[in-house]
C-alpha cells in the first residue's frame, strides 16, 4: 500500500541528503587528489561548519545565506594555515600526513567539546512549513538545503572548468605530476587545495546544521558516507563521486523507508569491501 | 543560549565541601552518562546525590556509631558506554573502596557492572530500565526511579480512554533499553485496545529520521510513541515529523526530558506533547528541591533528579538506622523496610515483589502532563498501586 | 638460455612492443639499444615479470616463465640492477648486499628465533662468504659500514649490481647501468661488468641508451625502434648498419661520443 | 637494531617503578590496561613494519574477544580452548581478507580495512541472539589454564606484563633474524625486495595474518580482564588509539608498542575529570611528534608511500 507519493518523497531526500554527501566527497577528493592523503579530519571540519551556522543564526540572528558564505570562507582560510603551518611539512609523506589529520582532528573536536559541551544544541529553522507535490511531503528547510547544495555543486564545476585556478587545481587533482610538468606551480595549490577541500566539508556542515542538531561528533557519520561515496566513485574522479552520492543517498533514503535500516548499513560496507576488491579503481575512476 | 559548564567545574563542585568539622569522610560513588547521549539524565543522578550529601553535609555530617560522617560524592562519566561503566566500577570498588553506588543511567552499563557490585556487597541504585536488573539473587541491587513496567500500562489506559487514539507508531534505540522497553509498550498499547503498528529501532547516533517517518504516516498512525529515547532523538523525530506536516499525537512514555526535547524540536513543534513526569510543580518539596537546584546549578533540573535525591537520602537514612558504614547487609535490611519516606516527589515506598521478586523497585508518584508552550501543564496524577485520575 | 618469443605489449591503443623476438646464450652479454621511447624498458619490465605481455612467451632455461612474479623469476637465475640504482637507504652497504641472499635463507620464522642450527647455519655461513666474495670483487670493502643513502652515486650503481649478484644469478640484466655515469665513469663500469661476467661465469643482458659502454662490452647488439628489432649482429654489423643510423639520427640524438 | 637495547629497556624500567611503586590497586589496573595495549598495538606493528597501515586492527581484536566470549559464556567451553577458537577464527578471517586485499595499493588497503572495522562493529550490533547487540556480553569467565585461574588485579600484574614484555622482545628478536630481515627489506624498498626473491605480496600478507592472531590474542586478554565486551569497545576510537599509540611509540623499534602504551594508557584515567582534555592532548603530541620528526617515526612508512610512488614510476616508465 506505499502509494508513489512515498516513493517520490523517499527519491527527493534521497537526492537531499546524496547532495551533501556530494559536497563532502568533492572536499576529500580535492584533498586526495592532491595530497594523496585520506583525511580523517573531514568530519571536524564538517562539525565546524555546523558550529559557525549554530553561532551566526542562533547568536547573531544573521540570514542563512550570508552565514553559509561565511562560514566557507572562514573554513577555508583556516583549512590554508592548516596546511601551511602542519601539513606542508609532510608533503612527501603520505603516512604522515594522514595520521596528522587524525591529529588535527582530535584537536578541533576537543575544542569543540570543551566550548560547547557534548549535548546536541538546535539550530533556529531556516524554513517553516512544508512543499507538496503531487501528496509528496517534502519539509521546505531540506528543499533549501538540498537547493543550496545544488547551486554550490553548479559554483564548484564552473570554477574547476571555466576558471584558470580551478583547472589548474583540477590538473593537479587528476594527475600532480603531469600538472608539475605543463609548468603548474603545484606547491601554490597544496594550501589552496587543502583550503577547498575542508571549505566544502564545513559547507555541508553549515548546510545540514538548521536540519539535524549540533553536537561535537556530528560529522563522523556523514564523512564514513563520503569515504564510500569517494571509493564508490574512484578516488580522484568527481563526475564517479556524483554518481556514487546520489545512488547512495536515494539508496540510504529507499532503505531506511522500507527495510530495517541498520541491515542497509551492514550491506553498504560489504558492497564497498567487494568493490574495492573486484575494481579498485571504482566505477569510473581511472586505472592509474 | 546556556553553554554547558565543562565538565570541570562540576566534579570540582563535588570536592568543594572539604572544609567541614567532621571527622570522617563516607565516600559514595556515582556513575553516570555526562557526556554523549542521555547526558541530561546522568546530570538528574550526579545533582540529586550531590544535594542530598550538601544537605547532610551542611547539617554537620552522618551520625553513624557515633562518628560524623561528612559525605564525599565521586562522580564517573560512563558516556553511556557498558565499557567505561565497567571501568568506572573497577575504580569505585577496588581503589576508592566505595560501598554505596548510585547509577548508572543505561541497562547495558547496570546489566555490566551488576556483577562487580553484587561480587564486593556494594550496594547500586540504578535508573536502568531493563528487568535484568532485579532480581531474588541479586540483594544488593535497587532501581530508584519506576520503569515502563510500572508505569506504562496506567498511564496508557487513561490517555487511549481520554484521547480515543486507534493506531499508533513507535521508535526504539537498538540497545537493552529499547528492546525492553519496546515489549513493555507494546504489552501496555494492546491491553489498552490499540494497535502498534511500526515499530521503528535505529541506532543510537543516527539523525536522519524522515525515511522512518514516511513509512510510519504512510501508515496513517494519529499518534507517536516516543517512550525512553534519548532527548536529542526524540527531539528531532518530534521536528522532523511536524516539518513533514504531521499533526497527529506525540506521547512519551517514559524518561522525563521535556526541556531537551523542546529544545531540539523547538517550542512550537512540541506543542502538545504528552509526557510522563516524575514533578508536580504544585507539591511543596518538590518546588523546595527546585528552588535548590536551581541555587547550585546552571542546567535546567531533569524530571528524574528528585527521585535520586530521594534514593540518597533513604541510603543514608538506612546507614544511620544500621548504625554502620560497612556492613551492607544490615543497611539494606534497614533500607527495603522504609514505608512512606517523605520525599522531594511525595510519598515513597518499595514494590516489586510479584514482578521481580524482590521488593526493591521503587514506587513514587508520576503524572500525565502536556507541554503547553514549552512547560508541563499536569494532566493526571497515578501512583502504581490506583491508577491514574484526572488531575 | 633466454629466449623472447612474439611480444607485444600495448598501452590502450599505443603499441609500445609489436612481434619482438630475441634470444641470449649463455656466457654472451648482449646490449639492447634504441632511441628514446622504442620500446627497450618495456621489454626489459616484461622479461623480468614486472609488467605482463599482451601477446607472447618469455622462456629461461627452455622454462615458460611469462607472467611469473619477479620474486619466481629470480629464484630461477635470473637478476636485474635498476636504473636508479634503488638500494635500502638505511642500511649499510653489507646489510644491503647480504639482503640479496635472503631467498636462500628461508626458514620457519618461529623456528628462526632459535639460533642458526643444523643445515641452516651452513647455508647462513655460504650467504656471508658470498657477500664477503662480492665486496672483494667489486671492491666494496671499505664502504662496508656506510649507509646507502650517504654513497656517492657511482658507489650506489655498484652497490645496486651487489645486490644483483647476491642473488647468485645465472644471467644478470642490467637496466641501462650507464644512466648518470661520465664517459670515465662509463668505462669503468663497462670494465666492472667483464671482471663479474668472468668471475661468475655470468650472461649479461643490458638495456641501454649510451652507445658507447654497449660496443665496448657486448657480443651481441639488438637494436629496437619503434617497438620492433630493426637490427641483430655484432657491434661492427649493427653500428654501421644504414637502417640503424637513420632511425637513431632521425628518432633521437645519436649518443656516439668517447 | 638502529635503537640500541638501552634506551627502552631504561624506559621500561622507570615506568615499571612508577606504576608498581604506587602500589595502589588502581594503578595495577593501569599497567595491566597498558600491557593489553602493548599486544593490540604489536600486532598493528608487525603490519606497519611491512609498510602497510591498517584501520581493521580493532575487528580482528573483536572477533576474537566475542569468539572466545561466547564459546566461554553460552557454551562453556574452558578458556584455553574458547582462546584457541578465537585466535583461529581471527586468523582464518585475517587471512580471507588479506589475501584479497594484500595486492591493494597503499590509500586502498587502508581504507578497506576502515570499511572491515565498521563493517564488524555493525554485523556484532545485528545479531543480539548470539552476540549480545548493543549491549554485549557480561559475566566473561576469568582467564583459566587447567586449574589455574587468573582473577584478580595482583595475578593479572604478574601475566600480562611478563606477557608484553616477552612479546616485546621475541618481536625484537625476530627483526634480528633472516626472516624478520625479508620484513625490513619489504618496507624499506618493495620493488628491490621483489625483485631479490622476497615475494611482498606474501610477506605483507603473512605480517597481516600473524598481527590480526596477535591483536587478537590482545582482544581475549581484554575481554577475560574486563570480563566485559561490547561492539562499542571495538570501535574506530580503538584502531585510532592503537595507530596513535604505535606512531607515538615509536614505528621504527619493536620497543614502540610497549613504550607508546606505557604512556598513553593512563592518560584517559588521569583525565578522567574532564575526557575532551585527553583527546586535546593525544591530537597536539601526534602532531607535534609528525611535525618534528616525520622521517625518524615514521621513516618505516616509507614502504607505503613508496609503494604508491612505485606504481607512478612504473607508469611514467612503460
Amino acid at each position: 500500500m506505499f502509494s508513489e507519493t512515498i516513493v517520490i518523497q523517499a527519491i527527493v531526500n534521497g537526492i537531499v541528503i546524496g547532495s551533501l554527501y556530494l559536497l563532502m566527497a568533492i572536499g576529500f577528493t580535492v584533498v586526495f587528489g592532491l595530497m594523496r592523503i585520506v583525511n580523517f579530519s573531514h568530519a571536524e571540519f564538517y562539525m565546524l561548519g555546523a558550529f559557525i551556522c549554530f553561532v551566526g543564526i542562533a547568536y547573531f540572528r544573521l540570514p542563512f545565506i550570508l552565514v553559509v558564505l561565511a562560514t566557507f570562507l572562514i573554513a577555508l582560510a583556516f583549512g590554508s594555515l592548516v596546511e601551511l603551518s602542519i601539513l606542508k611539512r609532510m608533503r612527501g609523506d603520505e603516512l604522515s600526513g594522514m595520521i596528522a589529520t587524525i591529529g588535527i582532528g582530535m584537536i578541533l573536536q576537543s575544542v569543540a567539546l570543551i566550548i560547547f559541551g557534548p549535548d546536541p544544541l538546535a539550530v533556529p529553522s531556516i524554513a517553516k512549513g512544508i512543499i507538496r507535490i503531487g501528496g509528496a511531503v517534502l519539509p521546505k528547510a531540506r528543499i533549501y538545503a538540498g537547493v543550496f547544495s545544488i547551486g554550490v555543486l553548479v559554483t564548484m564545476y564552473f570554477f574547476f572548468h571555466h576558471t584558470r585556478h580551478g583547472r589548474a587545481l583540477r590538473a593537479v587533482v587528476q594527475d600532480r605530476e603531469a600538472a608539475q610538468i605543463q609548468g603548474i606551480n603545484v606547491s601554490v595549490y597544496y594550501p589552496i587545495g587543502f583550503g577547498l577541500g575542508v571549505g566544502l566539508a564545513s559547507l555541508a556542515g553549515a548546510l545540514m546544521a538548521p536540519i539535524f542538531s549540533v553536537y561535537p561528533t556530528v560529522g563522523f557519520g556523514p564523512m564514513v558516507k563520503s569515504f564510500i561515496v569517494v571509493i564508490v566513485g574512484g578516488l580522484g574522479s568527481i563526475p564517479g563521486a556524483a554518481i556514487a552520492a546520489m545512488i547512495l543517498g536515494i539508496s540510504e533514503s529507499l532503505s531506511g523507508t522500507f527495510l530495517k535500516s541498520s541491515y542497509a548499513e551492514m550491506f553498504l560496507f560489504l558492497f564497498v569491501i567487494g568493490l574495492l576488491v573486484l575494481r579498485p579503481q571504482g566505477l569510473l575512476g581511472e586505472k592509474s | 543560549m546556556n553553554f554547558k559548564k565543562t565538565i570541570v567545574a562540576l566534579s570540582l563542585l563535588g570536592l568543594g565541601s572539604l572544609a567541614y568539622a567532621a571527622d570522617e569522610t563516607l565516600d559514595v560513588g556515582v556513575i553516570a552518562t555526562i557526556s554523549g547521549a542521555g547526558a541530561g539524565w546522568g546530570q538528574a543522578i550526579q545533582h540529586g546525590v550531590e544535594l542530598a550529601a550538601k544537605e547532610v553535609n551542611e547539617a554537620g555530617g552522618l551520625e553513624v556509631d557515633g562518628k560524623k560522617y561528612k559525605i564525599n560524592v565521586i562522580t564517573y562519566d560512563d558516556k553511556y558506554q557498558a565499557g567505561e561503566a565497567v571501568t568506572a566500577v573497577n575504580r569505585l570498588v577496588h581503589q576508592d573502596k566505595v560501598k554505596f553506588i548510585i547509577g548508572p543511567v543505561g541497562s547495558a552499563a547496570a546489566v555490566a557492572i551488576k556483577p562487580v557490585t553484587e561480587k564486593n556487597e556494594v550496594i547500586m541504585s540504578t535508573m536502568a530500565f531493563s528487568e535484568k536488573i532485579l532480581n531474588e539473587n541479586s540483594p544488593f541491587t535497587f532501581r530508584a526511579n519506576v520503569t515502563t513496567v510500572e508505569f506504562a500500562q496506567p498511564q496508557i489506559d487513561w490517555i487511549v480512554k481520554k484521547y480515543g487514539i486507534k493506531k499508533i507508531g513507535s521508535f526504539f534505540p537498538n540497545d537493552e533499553t529499547g528492546l525492553q522497553v519496546s515489549k513493555d509498550v507494546e504489552k501496555a498499547y494492546g491491553n489498552a485496545g490499540v494497535e502498534l503498528v511500526g515499530k521503528e529501532f535505529y541506532e543510537r547516533d543516527r539523525v536522519d529520521f524522515v525515511p522512518m517517518l514516511t513509512r510510519l504516516m504512510g501508515l496513517d498512525v494519529d499518534a507517536i510513541e516516543l517512550n525512553i529515547n534519548a532527548p536529542s532523538s526524540a527531539g528531532l523525530i518530534v521536528k522532523q515529523a511536524r516539518d513533514l506536516g504531521f499533526e497527529g499525537l506525540f506521547i512519551r512514555t517514559g524518561g522525563p526530558s521535556t526541556q531537551e526535547i523542546v529544545n531540539v524540536a523547538g517550542e512550537d513543534a512540541s506543542e502538545g506533547i504528552l509526557v510522563h513526569t516524575l514533578i508536580d510543580p504544585d507539591l511543596a518539596t518538590t518546588q523546595a528541591y527546585m528552588q535548590k537546584h536551581k541555587e547550585n546549578y546552571t542546567q535546567a533540573m531533569n524530571g528524574f533528579s528528585p527521585s535520586f535525591y530521594d534514593t540518597a537520602r533513604m541510603i543514608f537514612e538506612a546507614i544511620k538506622q544500621a548504625n554502620t558504614v560497612d556492613d551492607t547487609k544490615a543497611v539494606v535490611a534497614k533500607l527495603e523496610n522504609i514505608k512512606d519516606f517523605d520525599g522531594a516527589a511525595g510519598k515513597i515506598s518499595w514494590t516489586g515483589q510479584d514482578t521481580y521478586g524482590i521488593n526493591h523497585q521503587i514506587s513514587t508518584p508520576f503524572y500525565v502532563a502536556e507541554v503547553v508552550d514549552g512547560q508541563e501543564v499536569i494532566r493526571a496524577r497515578c501512583t502504581v498501586e490506583t491508577g491514574c485520575q484526572d488531575g | 638460455m633466454l629466449e623472447i618469443v612474439n611480444i607485444s605489449k600495448n598501452f590502450g591503443g599505443l603499441a609500445a612492443l609489436s612481434d619482438i623476438s630475441l634470444s641470449v646464450a649463455k656466457g654472451e652479454t648482449v646490449g639492447i639499444i634504441g632511441p628514446n621511447g622504442a620500446g627497450k624498458t618495456t621489454a626489459f619490465n616484461i622479461v623480468t615479470g614486472t609488467l605482463p605481455p599482451s601477446a607472447g612467451k618469455v622462456f629461461f632455461n627452455k622454462k615458460d616463465i611469462t607472467g611469473l612474479k619477479p620474486s619466481r623469476i629470480v629464484k630461477l637465475g635470473l637478476a636485474r640492477t635498476f636504473q636508479n640504482a634503488s638500494l635500502y637507504p638505511d642500511c649499510s652497504v653489507h646489510e644491503n648486499i647480504f639482503r640479496g641472499t635472503l631467498w636462500k635463507l628461508k626458514r620457519n620464522m618461529f623456528l628462526n628465533l632459535m639460533p642458526p642450527a643444523g643445515e641452516y647455519s651452513s647455508r647462513l655461513d655460504s650467504a656471508h662468504q658470498l657477500v664477503a666474495d662480492i665486496m672483494e670483487t667489486l671492491e666494496l670493502e671499505s664502504y662496508r659500514d656506510v649507509l646507502a643513502n650517504e654513497l656517492p652515486y657511482g658507489i650506489q650503481k655498484k652497490v645496486g649490481v651487489a645486490i644483483g649478484l647476491a642473488t647468485s644469478p645465472e644471467i644478470l640484466l642490467m637496466d641501462e647501468p650507464a644512466a648518470g655515469l661520465n664517459s670515465k665513469e662509463s668505462r669503468e663500469f663497462g670494465r666492472l661488468i667483464n671482471r663479474i661476467k668472468a668471475h661468475y661465469g655470468l650472461t649479461v643482458l643490458l638495456v641501454e641508451h649510451h652507445i658507447a659502454l654497449v660496443r665496448e662490452i657486448s657480443s651481441k647488439i639488438i637494436v629496437i625502434s619503434q617497438g620492433k628489432v630493426i637490427a641483430t649482429g655484432t657491434p661492427e654489423q649493427v653500428l654501421n648498419d644504414a637502417r640503424v643510423i637513420e632511425s637513431y639520427l632521425g628518432g633521437g640524438g645519436w649518443h656516439a661520443e668517447g | 637494531m638502529k635503537k640500541n637495547m638501552v634506551i627502552p629497556a631504561a624506559l621500561v624500567l622507570v615506568a615499571l617503578v612508577y606504576y608498581v611503586s604506587a602500589g595502589n590497586v588502581f594503578y595495577a589496573h593501569m599497567l595491566i590496561m597498558a600491557a593489553i595495549n602493548t599486544v593490540l598495538v604489536s600486532g598493528l606493528s608487525l603490519v606497519a613494519r611491512t609498510g602497510r597501515l591498517s584501520f581493521g586492527h580493532s575487528a580482528f581484536a573483536a572477533i576474537s574477544a566475542y569468539v572466545c566470549a561466547i564459546l566461554t559464556t553460552q557454551y562453556g567451553v574452558s578458556w584455553v580452548l574458547a582462546a584457541l577458537c578465537g585466535l583461529a577464527a581471527t586468523t582464518v578471517v585475517a587471512y580471507l581478507l588479506g589475501s584479497v586485499i594484500v595486492k591493494l595499493r597503499g590509500v586502498y588497503f587502508v581504507l578497506v580495512t576502515f570499511a572491515f572495522a565498521e563493517f564488524t562493529r555493525l554485523a556484532l550490533l545485528e545479531f543480539p541472539e548470539t552476540t549480545g547487540g548493543a549491549s554485549g556480553l557480561a559475566e566473561i569467565p576469568p582467564l583459566g589454564i587447567g586449574g589455574f585461574v587468573i582473577e584478580g588485579v595482583d595475578r593479572w600484574l604478574v601475566f600480562s606484563v611478563l606477557f608484553c614484555i616477552v612479546l616485546t622482545l621475541l618481536m625484537s628478536r625476530f627483526f634480528k633474524t633472516t626472516s624478520g630481515k625479508e620484513y625490513l627489506s619489504v618496507n624499506d624498498n618493495p620493488d628491490l625486495a621483489e625483485s631479490s626473491g622476497i615475494s611482498v605480496s606474501s610477506v605483507q600478507l603473512a605480517s597481516f595474518v600473524i598481527g590480526g592472531a596477535i591483536t587478537g590474542f590482545g582482544g581475549i586478554l581484554m575481554s577475560s580482564y574486563i570480563e566485559f565486551v561490547s561492539p562499542e569497545s571495538f570501535n574506530l576510537h580503538l584502531s585510532i588509539t592503537l595507530v596513535t599509540m604505535l606512531v607515538i611509540g615509536g614505528v621504527n623499534s619493536s620497543w614502540g608498542p610497549l613504550i607508546g602504551a606505557l604512556f598513553l594508557t593512563p592518560l584517559p584515567e588521569i583525565l578522567r575529570g574532564a575526557q575532551e582534555y585527553q583527546h586535546l592532548f593525544y591530537g597536539i603530541v601526534l602532531v607535534l611528534i609528525l611535525m618534528i620528526r616525520p622521517q625518524g617515526l615514521v621513516s618505516i612508512f616509507s614502504g607505503l608511500s613508496s609503494s604508491v610512488g612505485a606504481l607512478k614510476k612504473e607508469k611514467k616508465s612503460a
